[in-house]
């Protein structure tokens, strides 16, 4: 079996670059994977998406699970790499909250809406604050488009780094916010407050299901498979749940299921990046 | 009345690593009156600077009392000093002048401080700094200057305010004696004219003897003796001072000087005290005319000392034994002090 | 290049929030570090206003703040931020934060900086009956000028690359902008630009702070 | 508290990865800074090396990196850290990338503290025939020693908090810790017991800086 | 052979914001001799300073020639005048000791920087303490001396390599007049026994006194004379230097003092110039008492230069009005210097 570069032999290791490592469920999966696989999973934590990926392909990691699709495909696009998807997780939606009002229609012309600064997030905030009409974007908006290319606005939008929508809600500084289902569990934003959120189960959601990436090379490897099936044991399923306010989609589709979308997305990627 | 008094004033440092103490002054008392000018003499780490230092506070003594204008300054709370500060001038033996300031800049210091407005202070820099030489140097900043230059700053610095009590740590040290003399005759000026009190230290015998009413003499962190002018230098009674007075005033040949002077003079050689007597070099000169004794003066010092004349002579006797004998036994006689050489 | 021309208003607005940010930080802050600094220095034991409590409460308050990773800090003084400013996020919010920690740097690098202050010149003010706090003023401060206006430059930089961090709060500024436009997006060229630009600003801020220390210093 | 106790063994790791990172850092940062900073004094206009050269490269070298964007000057460097050290993420990335960043910071400070010295002292030790390089370590950094320890104390301090973004990199860390376990999850029991844990280190720190400096100065 | 050549050497300074150059030396050419002591006097701010500065290349001049050893250190790189300086002591004006060591530890600096071995450098550190009085303070800093003790520490490290050269910038400007002889007579020793050549600036004649063979008397930059002491004491050609010579002799009385001792003295008051002249104190007695004219000196002084005499002794005189003007015109008969102060 493949091991981490400078561990050999029987003993195997595998690195996983992760954003939520201090989510619980990960100590379960870590467990799982050493009694059923005889893995030893060492998660290393990136608190700034811009690096897993990177580091995945300079092999310092063997495997990441950080993103969806989507984010992947704009990687790949811009950075010329050639990582692949071997196995989904989950789709989050992505709510919009609000503490005062309870339709977006409610939220005042002028009223400041936060949403995630990151490039991907920024996007599909923008698409969902489109969705509930409070922004029109231009061309209709991509996976790509920024707060740059609002064209008409009834809220006043503003990018602030993912793990402080919630926070900005909570203070009174937004009436509405963005926010990453990880961090609105974290911050105990009840789930009443949600008033608007773009549906999950949708075809148009799919770029945005969650996966375990390795490099291409190592795109059939068992091992790996292997360990991202893992992540649909019932109790890690359950541990992910929990850390999510039990708003996650679980999702299992096949490696090569993922590796066509990530082929047309990355498509749609390049298209935009030119354009 | 006194302007100054130290009662059993005792300070102390500690150095090094094992606590040791160095003892600056040692239970020292003292009295400067009012308008005096004040002299404090001694060998290098006597503890002059020491003891002016405590006079406006800037060192607290290690036990004692410091009187200032008749305020306890050392039983004032630093604000409360402040005040007494205002009035005093200090010249401090490294200058410590702002390197921040320009020449004027430094004069004008205790000036803004005291409130003196603008223009007053331009007019009293501008002469100050006249007096002391350096007026085209106004806008130059101390590093500029050479060490001579620096003291003159601080002492303009040191008088801006027309302070009634000045200290004066060495003043003159780095200064030529013609600028020195301009310096003192100055300072005797604001004492007699505006009535301030001085305190002098020096190691300089002209300088106290240019200006200083009394003279304390200091040894290892005491006052050895202190007395009028004339007193201590002309009488010495402590070891310290006969020891400060001979090096000072220069008047009584040092042995390498005797030992010079007797190779090129084959004569006796004795040296005369003279203590302030009209008419006694003649009464000298017939002594040695009498007994066809032939003097020739080669060395010696005679100053004057608060308007009375101090020093002595050293002459080389050439003639009969017997006369240059009868000479000296009659001069002894007539109670001069003189010492052969030998 | 392209996308670079395509986020040019976005980049215009950048570079204002970034003076904005900046500039106000490194006043209020510098102003702010500059009374922390001072009492840093006059209250140490043997100083001009020596007190051991007030020295010992200022020394462990600024050092309760520094090290605070500033997501946290920011977080901990919204309440404070509320009352101040009545809000918790954008540039004001940054401005807010950025000054407070600013000036927490600064009155170190004032403090390091006065220390080296020789003592005579201030036994000479003392003498002349000054002030404490005159003398600190008028005398400490200035004779320490040339140090100090360094030390300023060095926290101007330090500001310029903390205000990278805006960006988290909605402060926006270059270094959010280099960041969320150039390397998420793994877009070289608004890096480059957008740090070169940054560079610019600093090496200004740096040749203005040296040619002033060196009027100040005269050497 | 609960959370805190089950991520107990994390958080003895941090605490790990936060002495490593900030002891190498302070270390190897330091020396290079000292280097950094030598050559900045000694190369300025009318200093004991004046070479105008040198000091504008050295200068402008120091102003390119500090004010850049973490995140960006750490991916930068990635070559630069593949050939060195063989890796661009994990503890030992960040610890790399924390030493070049705090070096380009001391040096700032040194130059600052060491242009305080006397010129007196300095032609002292030429009058000698002391070589230049002789000069600076035994004269100079020695008569500047009070406030370059207080100055090395701030950049302790300061790589403390710059250790919070080793997270970024997967680098771990007590700051890492408090925001991912504590901010980032509304958990303020472990972000009040982080911050605790990093201010007790500090405060550490900066006692033995403050002490030494003392016993440096002797006032 | 000489150690020291300055030719056509000028230094200027810039200063202030329009550029204003002060001239510190203008022209100056001087050769000192290996094995000599060169005595430089000059009022403050007239470039002494700025001249010895130049010798070890602290200052590179404006134009003109600096030569030591038989090599023209201006024509040096920075690198190898540093062999050149490491034969050069040199005692600064302001001290310049390094706070950051210990008075031991600023002694030994200069051994350190020419390699000499740990014992042999605690040896002569210890030895030099102990000779300008400092051992038992040999781990005190800087800071916690008196001012002359911090000018011996100063004095005690220029002299720990034994150098061929000793720069003596008012090297005992701070000492009292003890300590200073004892400094002098060790500078005159290591002149004698290990031949030193010895540029030693000062405004104190009694230390030229004690130890120079030849002086140079600066006035604004230029030296306005230069020759050996006796000449430049005993018969100033410049008016910078009969200037210096007065202020420093210190021999005939200034306006103030003539003016105290008028008070005191109701007899005419006349100066006599004294030039080594044996037995000449009796020509002047004898024709005093021809004319029965009284003779009292109230004021004077007479130094050893170079083993001569020179000086001036002012008398009041009593006695007749024709008497005492017929004795004045035959002492001037004599070619003795009289002058009437009036
Ligand atoms: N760096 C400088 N900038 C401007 N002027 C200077 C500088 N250094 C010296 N001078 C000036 O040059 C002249 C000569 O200075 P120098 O220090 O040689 O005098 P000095 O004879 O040693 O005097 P002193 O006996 O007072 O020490 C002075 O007028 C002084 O102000
Ligand atoms: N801060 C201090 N720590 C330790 N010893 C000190 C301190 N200040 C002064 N002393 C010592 O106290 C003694 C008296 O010092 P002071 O400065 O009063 O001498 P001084 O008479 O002024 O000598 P000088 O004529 O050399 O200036 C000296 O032995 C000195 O070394
Ligand atoms: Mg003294
Ligand atoms: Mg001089």
């Amino acid at each position: 079996t493949t091991s981490g570069d400078d561990d050999g032999g029987d003993a195997t290791t595998v690195r996983i670059g992760v954003a939520d490592a201090s989510a619980p469920y990960w100590k379960t999966y870590q467990d799982l994977a050493k009694q059923r696989l005889n893995v030893t999973v060492n998660l290393v934590n990136f608190s700034d998406y811009s690096q897993p990926n990177p580091a995945l392909k300079e092999k310092q990691l063997e495997l990441n699970q950080f993103q969806h699709i989507q984010y992947l495909a704009n990687y790949n696009a811009t950075s010329g790499d050639d990582l692949q998807p071997i196995g989904a997780t989950a789709v989050y939606p992505l709510p919009l909250y609000s503490l005062k009002f309870k339709t977006p229609q409610e939220l005042p012309a002028g009223a400041k809406v936060a949403i995630p600064n990151d490039a991907i997030n920024q996007a599909r905030g923008l698409l969902v604050l489109q969705a509930a009409g409070l922004v029109t974007l231009k061309g209709g908006g991509t996976a790509f488009s920024s707060t740059a290319d609002v064209e008409s606005k009834k809220v006043d939008v503003v990018t602030l780094d993912a793990s402080q929508t919630a926070g900005a809600l909570q203070a009174g500084s937004v009436a509405g916010a963005i926010v990453n289902n990880n961090y609105a569990t974290s911050a105990k934003l009840p789930r009443d407050n949600a008033i608007f959120q773009d549906d999950p189960a949708s075809a148009s959601a799919a770029p945005y299901v969650n996966i375990f990436t390795a490099r291409k090379a190592d795109k059939d490897n068992a091992t790996y498979l292997k360990l991202a099936e893992l992540y649909h044991d019932p109790a890690v399923e359950k541990g992910v749940q929990e850390a999510n306010g039990n708003v996650a989609v679980l999702r299992t589709v096949s490696a090569a299921d993922l590796q066509a979308l990530l082929t047309t997305v990355q498509d749609q990627a390049v298209a935009a990046g030119k354009k | 009345m006194s302007h100054v008094r130290l009662e059993h004033v005792t300070k102390s440092f500690t150095r090094g690593r094992n606590g040791d103490r160095v003892v600056a002054l040692d239970d020292v008392s003292l009295e400067v009156a009012e308008g005096e000018v004040f002299g404090v003499i001694g060998h290098s780490g006597a503890g002059k600077s020491t003891l002016i230092r405590l006079i406006n506070g800037l060192e607290r003594p290690t036990s004692g009392r410091v009187h200032v204008g008749g305020r306890e300054i050392t039983a004032l709370s630093e604000r409360d000093q402040r005040g007494v500060r205002r009035d005093i001038g200090m010249i401090f033996q490294q200058f410590n002048l702002f390197r921040s300031r320009t020449v004027a800049g430094n004069v004008a210091y205790p000036l803004k401080v005291a409130g003196v407005a603008r223009e007053e202070r331009d007019r009293r820099v501008a002469r100050l700094l006249d007096f002391v030489g350096l007026l085209d140097r106004a806008h130059d900043h101390p590093e500029q200057l050479s060490g001579g230059q620096k003291q003159r700053v601080g002492i303009a610095r040191a008088l801006a305010t027309e302070p009634s009590l000045l200290l004066a740590d060495e003043a003159t040290s780095a200064l030529d004696p013609k600028t020195t003399a301009e310096v003192l005759a100055l300072l005797g000026r604001v004492n007699r004219e505006l009535g301030v009190t001085i305190v002098l230290i020096t190691h300089e015998l002209d300088v106290i003897r240019a200006v200083a009413n009394r003279v304390a003499v200091m040894e290892g962190g005491r006052i050895a003796e202190s007395g009028t002018l004339y007193d201590v230098f002309a009488r010495p009674k402590s070891a310290a001072a006969a020891d400060f007075v001979r090096g000072a005033l220069r008047d009584r040949p040092s042995p390498e000087t005797l030992e010079r002077l007797r190779r090129t003079h084959r004569g006796r050689i004795v040296t005369v005290a003279i203590r302030d007597q009209t008419g006694f070099q003649t009464a000298l000169a017939t002594t040695f005319l009498e007994h066809s004794v032939a003097a020739g003066i080669i060395f010696g010092g005679i100053s004057e000392l608060q308007e009375r004349a101090v020093g002595s002579l050293t002459f080389e006797l050439t003639g009969p034994d017997d006369g240059i004998g009868a000479a000296l036994a009659a001069l002894r006689a007539d109670g001069v002090d003189v010492t052969e050489e030998n | 290049m392209d996308e670079f021309l395509t986020n040019l208003p976005v980049f215009r607005e950048a570079i204002g929030q970034t003076f904005y940010i900046v500039l106000i930080s490194v006043v209020a802050g510098g102003l702010l570090g500059l009374a922390l600094g001072l009492v840093l220095y006059a209250t140490r034991p043997g100083s001009l206003m020596a007190n051991r409590f007030v020295y010992v409460v200022v020394n462990i308050l600024v050092n309760l703040v520094r090290p605070i990773p500033f997501v946290i800090f920011l977080t901990a003084i919204q309440p404070l931020m509320l009352v101040a400013i009545g809000t918790t996020i954008g540039t004001d919010a940054v401005t807010f934060a950025l000054s407070l920690a600013a000036a927490f740097a600064v009155s170190r690098i004032i403090e390091q900086n006065l220390l080296a202050v020789e003592p005579g010149v201030i036994e000479a003010a003392r003498a002349a009956g000054a002030r404490p706090l005159s003398i600190l003023l008028t005398v400490v401060v200035p004779e320490a000028l040339g140090p100090v206006i360094l030390g300023y430059t060095f926290i101007f930089v330090g500001v310029v690359d903390m205000s990278a961090q805006a960006g988290l709060f909605g402060g926006g500024g270059l270094g959010d902008f280099a960041v969320t436009y150039g390397s998420q997006r793994y877009n070289w060229p608004v890096v480059y630009i957008t740090v070169a630009t940054i560079i610019v600003i600093v090496q200004a801020g740096q040749f203005l702070g040296n040619y002033l220390a060196r009027k100040a210093l005269r050497r």
